[in-house]
């Protein structure tokens, strides 16, 4: 490539030429914060041999809007709303993730009812997401928008849900310490019932367009693998973890809430490749309309709210607390460290698709361009949690 | 899995020169942590990770977090015998001291094998501003790379050992570790006609006080 | 008292409605140019946070931005007439903006969209956060929300067709790029050792005068 | 009366000849051809032109419609004056040459890519008496035209002076050097049969019908299908559309050798595309689907015209369709699939053309042989070579735990 354009930029054009100390004709490519696949403002810096990727460094910090620092300055309560914004696909998750970490902080008691709510909530946030997904991925693997269109069909109708009984579409801000904020009515609950009975033949329409479409299975099946060892070891999480062949579900492992009581199962994949991956996610989404149908049949009557709890003028004591659950994207998990104020002294955010991110680079070696968009979706990544 | 005492109790026999303190954690959770000295922290997280009895083949967590220089008030009670023959009197001595400022660094441990954890890490830096050095974990669990370079660029603790340590969520040229406790952010907020708390604050500091003469605006 | 800016004198707006009501269109080169670029906004498909998927749900199915002509979201700043600035802009990510900004050709028209693109929204007091874009860049339209709803993004696309279409193509109201003298390219501010440098584009937004705290007497 | 209005050569039909002749009759002798010329270029720039608007808003509706929404519609009645308001909005657009971009080439490219496009319309017979120029060679001439457009997306790609347009332009090259052989060979089979490389005489041949009502189209034979489907792969590929529309990635280069491009000339590269898929479909109708030819001789008083217009449309709302379902290949999977697949595909339809043409005498129970002997031949080894190309991916089952 000596002889390219870039070799001598004499102007002050912004392609910057190939770095000298690449080894022969390599490129050096920077994809992103602006890139159509990158989900956001993420950005890799790919060296490219012909269309191979030979190194692969991913950059972040594009969307690092001070979460942490801002959840320092203000009350606990306080932040129940940023976390709205972590990962802006799942607030219902993220509020819980964060509601337990401070219940287990200061060891406050949840209703029966929240608690079956909660999961509820958690179910319908883990269909949106993984819906989205799926959508987003086939829009990497260069359809031109259908699946994503008929996933955000869906999504809709989950966000009127939300927006009813939240007040708000995206941010729903709903999960309080030792709670929720407001009791869903009957209608709402028949709602939810009916999308529930709805989204299975979605689903079904969804695999019949997509899941054994050649072109697709071409696309996906052996790219990006991932092993179970450097999974684990890598800290991955979630979905992708699973795609590996790990049988490792919070739901399962930590029984947190009235998860025990469900039954339901947990796909694994096997060969931890962007297939997988991605049937792992429509797979859990039908266990998920399982859990949901359970929750509804057994949603006790009562108090929504621990009456103990103390919202306004929360001081908890002296000591700190790890809590995590299982989110859409993987292990969700706040640490707080309280010094007895009324802020948290330190406040932590285990985002999963930054954690996750870790073995962007191993997953890409050796895969083209084409194929590092795929498995960049199939990571599942959210830049507001990323960057935080 | 083996309570964290005896756990403590375990290292501090494999590792004689160790210093492995249990840190209590008084909240509810009770998630109570190991605190490993600098030197022999790789090592002992190599045998947690590697034990079999252990396994703590996750490292899902990785935080740090600023305690800055404080005083702290002491205070002893001692009951001193009335001399007058009556009940014994308590009296308070207050001693104030300087508790150094430093540096954490916070692991948090799971098993996946064994679904068992957490176990928390804790590692200490000398000080806030030259011996900010402690070793990486990276090489034992691969997930605390990008998180160690978060509380790099965050905290400014430096890792030895981290096979790719630079900034990660603010820029390259970036000077500062916006999480200290004592950073002061640049000064480009402007005054908002509803002050409250933290705003009010912000703008006491950067307008100045109004001069005795200026008439005040209502 | 004369009117400073004599009106058309061939026909009224009236007289034109009469003849557009039966059938007659008179149209002129202003009225077919603005005419042509109101229809055809081509955002540009670039999200930075929250507001950004609600951007993206205003192109789906149950919002239709097509319906406006709108829904050709090109990847490539050349190739785009509306930059949404969707979402927070960092500091970090402030000097790509503007970059993008200035790659788009003229016309072109920016929506601030949301709380933080307006002005930090929530996240104002965080120390990475640009208290809003028009520090750097001329914006259109503002569309309040955290986050917006798609109906707000499109009620903002219909407002941006609007004043688009009520552009005179002369004179000093005429837009930007038709302007002698005009510059369309805003300068990029660099990343600093403590901030960006400048913290914010002069010629858009002058530095605050010094405020004197009102006090309660 | 009627009838007599109403036979094949009739005043409707022979209208836009007559309309010519009657410009050109004005002028003298010697200037005829040249107006003459002229007359169809300006017929084939407007028609053409004016087909490329509407396709842009058909594609936009038709894409909307599979995505259940509505589609442009607030621009003029029904959304029909969108594509004005797009060309308004392209011409007036500030256009942008980067930097360190080479001018001239930037330039050119698009340019050369419009010219190019346009050249393979001269040989189509759109009509029965509608071919603007006649040539023993055309469907040489045509595919030669053809073959420059990717010269002209390279050119594009390398000019831009931007990585993701050179990767484009790579990808087109690569792309272009995969898919003429198998376009080139799919076609060669018709010409075989036919035994002419000119396009009228080609359509001449698959006129009249069997039984009265199955036309003589090559596509109504095995290796015609055969070849069509070929073809219109091919087709698919040479105009850089979905599934293959590699240097565009949008997903993955930005917009590939487009991505420095402004204003008018990305219009112009947006043209060419569409103008592109035109010429082939039409050259596909011309090869396979009998021309301008009714596909009835109940149906011959429709002019020929507004048959090859309504096969065209078909076809390509068919290129639509596609695009709006299939994900894209990779560059690598779309060579293997043109190496491996198409072109032994298309090479053992050119033998199967040879063996039908030689065994046109064979009647009666031998005419049974001949059709099964034909279509064994293009399903066996479509069905061998997709198994071989698609080993090792299917749909696979998971464990629970």
């Amino acid at each position: 490539m000596n002889a390219s354009p870039f070799t001598n930029p004499s102007t002050g054009a912004h392609v910057r030429s190939v770095r000298s100390d690449l080894p022969g004709d390599l490129m050096e490519v920077s994809m992103g914060p602006h890139h159509p696949s990158t989900h956001g403002v993420f950005r890799m810096i790919v060296t490219l041999d012909g269309e191979t990727i030979v190194r692969l460094k991913p950059v972040f910090g594009y969307l690092h809007r001070n979460h942490e620092k801002l959840a320092e300055n203000t009350s606990y309560l306080g932040s129940m709303p940023y976390t709205d914004r972590l990962d802006y696909l799942n607030s219902m998750t993220n509020n819980w993730a964060y509601a337990r970490a401070v219940e287990q902080l200061a060891g406050i008691a949840v209703p029966e009812r929240a608690e079956y709510v909660r999961v509820i909530l958690a179910e319908l946030t883990r269909l949106l997401n993984h819906t989205c997904l799926a959508g987003f991925l086939m829009q990497d693997c260069g359809c031109s928008g259908t699946p994503l269109m008929y996933a955000f069909r869906e999504r809709e109708k989950i966000l009127d849900l939300f927006e009813s009984l939240s007040g708000s579409r995206m941010m729903c801000n709903y999960q309080r310490f030792g709670g929720c904020r407001v009791d869903p009515s009957a209608d709402w609950l028949a709602r939810a019932r009916q999308l529930v009975e709805e989204y299975g033949p979605f689903l079904d329409e969804f695999e019949a367009l997509l899941t054994g479409n050649e072109i697709l299975l071409a696309r996906t099946q052996g790219v990006g693998r991932l092993s179970a060892a450097l999974a684990i070891n890598a800290g991955v999480t979630g979905p992708m973890l699973r795609a590996t062949g790990v049988n490792h579900d919070l739901r399962k492992v930590d029984g947190y809430g009235v998860y025990p009581r469900f039954q339901f199962r947990i796909p694994l994949g096997e060969h931890g490749d962007v297939y997988d991956r991605y049937m792992i996610r429509i797979l859990e989404m039908r266990e998920s309309l399982a859990i949901l149908r359970q929750a509804f049949a057994g949603l006790p009557a009562g108090p929504i709210m621990n009456p103990a709890a103390k919202l306004r003028g929360f001081r908890p004591k002296v000591g700190e607390a790890y809590g995590r659950i299982e989110g859409p994207k993987g292990e969700i998990g706040f640490h707080l460290v309280s010094d007895g104020g009324p802020n948290p002294w330190r406040y932590h955010v285990r985002a999963p698709s930054f954690i996750n991110l870790t073995i962007l680079e191993d997953l890409c070696l050796g895969h083209t361009v084409a194929d590092a968009v795929i498995i960049l979706g199939s990571i599942d990544i959210v830049l507001g949690e990323v960057d935080r | 899995m083996e309570t964290l005492t005896q756990l403590r109790d375990r290292i501090a026999a494999l590792f004689p020169a160790a210093d492995v303190v249990l840190a209590t954690n008084p909240s509810p959770s009770a998630q109570h942590a190991l605190r490993l000295d600098a030197t022999h922290a790789r090592a002992i997280a190599t045998f947690l990770r590697d034990d079999p009895a252990l396994q703590l083949d996750q490292c899902t967590n990785v935080t740090g977090i600023d305690w800055p220089e404080k005083e702290v008030v002491d205070v002893t009670r001692t009951t001193v015998p009335d001399p007058a023959g009556g009940a014994p009197r308590v009296v308070e001595e207050k001693t104030r001291r300087i508790e150094p400022g430093r540096l954490e660094v916070v692991y948090h441990l799971y098993s996946i094998a064994l679904s068992h954890g957490p176990v928390v890490l804790r590692l200490v830096t000398g000080n806030r501003t030259d011996a900010v050095t402690l070793p990486s974990l990276t090489p034992v669990w691969r997930s605390a790379e990008f998180q160690e370079r978060e509380v790099y660029d965050l905290f400014g603790i430096v890792f030895e050992g981290h096979p790719d340590l630079r900034r990660i969520l603010m820029w390259d040229g970036f000077k500062d570790h916006p999480m200290r406790r004592d950073y002061r952010e640049p000064d480009d907020y402007e005054w908002e006609p509803t002050p409250h708390g933290d705003v009010l604050a912000k703008a006491k500091q950067h307008y100045p006080a109004p001069a005795p003469s200026a008439p005040s605006t209502p | 008292m004369s009117d400073p800016t004599p009106t058309n004198p061939g026909i009224t707006e009236t007289e034109r409605d009469e003849l557009r009501r039966h059938g007659i269109l008179l149209t002129g080169l202003e009225e077919l140019y603005n005419w042509g670029r109101s229809h055809s906004v081509w955002p540009l498909n670039f999200g930075l946070a929250c507001c950004a998927i609600e951007m993206i749900a205003a192109s789906m199915a149950k919002f239709d931005i097509a319906r406006f002509g709108s829904e050709v979201f090109r990847p490539s700043p050349r190739q785009a007439d509306l930059l949404i600035v969707s979402g927070t802009v960092t500091k970090k990510m402030a000097p790509q903006v503007v970059r993008l900004w200035n790659q788009m050709p003229e016309p072109k028209y920016c929506i601030a969209m949301g709380a933080c693109a307006i002005s930090g929204g929530p996240f104002k007091q965080g120390y990475n956060v640009l208290k809003g874009i028009d520090r750097f860049i001329p914006v259109d339209i503002y569309i309040p929300g955290c986050p917006p709803r798609p109906e707000a993004l499109l009620h903002g696309l219909v407002q941006l067709q609007e004043k688009i279409r009520n552009q005179a193509i002369a004179g000093p109201d005429a837009p930007r790029h038709l302007q002698a003298e005009g510059d369309c390219n805003c300068p990029i501010p660099e990343c600093g050792a403590h901030d960006i440098e400048p913290a914010q584009n002069g010629a858009l937004w002058p530095k605050p005068p010094e405020l004197v705290r009102p006090t309660k007497s | 009366m009627i009838a007599a209005a109403l036979t094949p050569d009739s005043f409707l039909e022979r209208l836009p000849v007559l309309a010519r002749d009657t410009v050109t009759g004005l002028l003298p002798e010697s200037w005829c051809w040249l107006a003459g010329s002229l007359l169809e270029i300006i017929a084939i720039l407007a028609g053409f032109g004016l087909l490329f608007a509407y396709l842009t808003l058909a594609e936009r509706k038709i894409l909307g419609r599979i995505q259940n929404r509505p589609g442009p519609n607030r621009t003029g009645w029904f959304g029909l004056l969108q594509p004005f308001a797009d060309g308004v909005k392209a011409l007036t657009k500030e256009d942008v040459v980067p930097a360190g971009a080479d001018r001239v080439l930037h330039f050119l490219a698009p340019v050369v890519l419009v010219a190019v496009s346009l050249l393979g319309f001269a040989v189509l017979p759109f009509g029965r008496h509608l071919v603007a120029v006649e040539l023993d060679t055309a469907v040489l001439y045509f595919f030669a035209a053809g073959t420059a457009t990717e010269l002209a997306v390279f050119m594009a790609g390398w000019a831009s002076h931007n990585k993701y347009s050179l990767l484009a332009a790579m990808r087109a090259l690569a792309q272009l050097i995969s898919y003429e052989l198998p376009l080139l060979l799919s076609v060669v089979p018709v010409v075989l049969v036919a035994g002419t490389l000119s396009t009228t005489k080609i359509v001449a041949a698959q006129g009249g019908w069997s039984l009265g009502f199955v036309p003589h189209w090559h596509v109504f034979t095995p290796w015609g299908a055969a070849g069509f489907g070929l073809f219109m792969v091919a087709a698919l590929a040479e105009s850089n559309r979905s599934p293959f529309d590699l240097p565009e990635a949008e997903s993955e280069l930005i917009a590939g050798h487009l991505t420095e491009y402004s204003g008018f000339k990305y219009a112009l590269f947006f043209m060419a595309e569409y103008f592109g898929m035109c010429a082939l479909s039409g050259m596909a109708v011309t090869l396979f689907l009998g021309g301008w030819g009714a596909p009835s001789a109940l149906l011959e008083w429709i002019p020929s015209y507004a048959w090859f217009t309504a096969k065209l449309l078909v076809l390509l709302l068919g290129f639509i369709w596609i695009r709006a379902t299939l994900p894209r290949l990779r560059l690598d999977q779309l060579m293997k699939f043109a190496w491996k697949f198409l072109v032994p595909l298309t090479l053992l339809n050119l033998a199967n053309a040879a063996g039908w043409s030689l065994t046109a005498g064979w009647t009666g129970p031998l005419q049974l042989v001949r059709w099964a002997v034909a279509l064994s031949l293009v399903a066996v080894p479509f069905v061998v070579l997709g198994r071989t190309l698609s080993a090792g991916s299917a749909p696979r089952t998971y464990r629970f735990a």
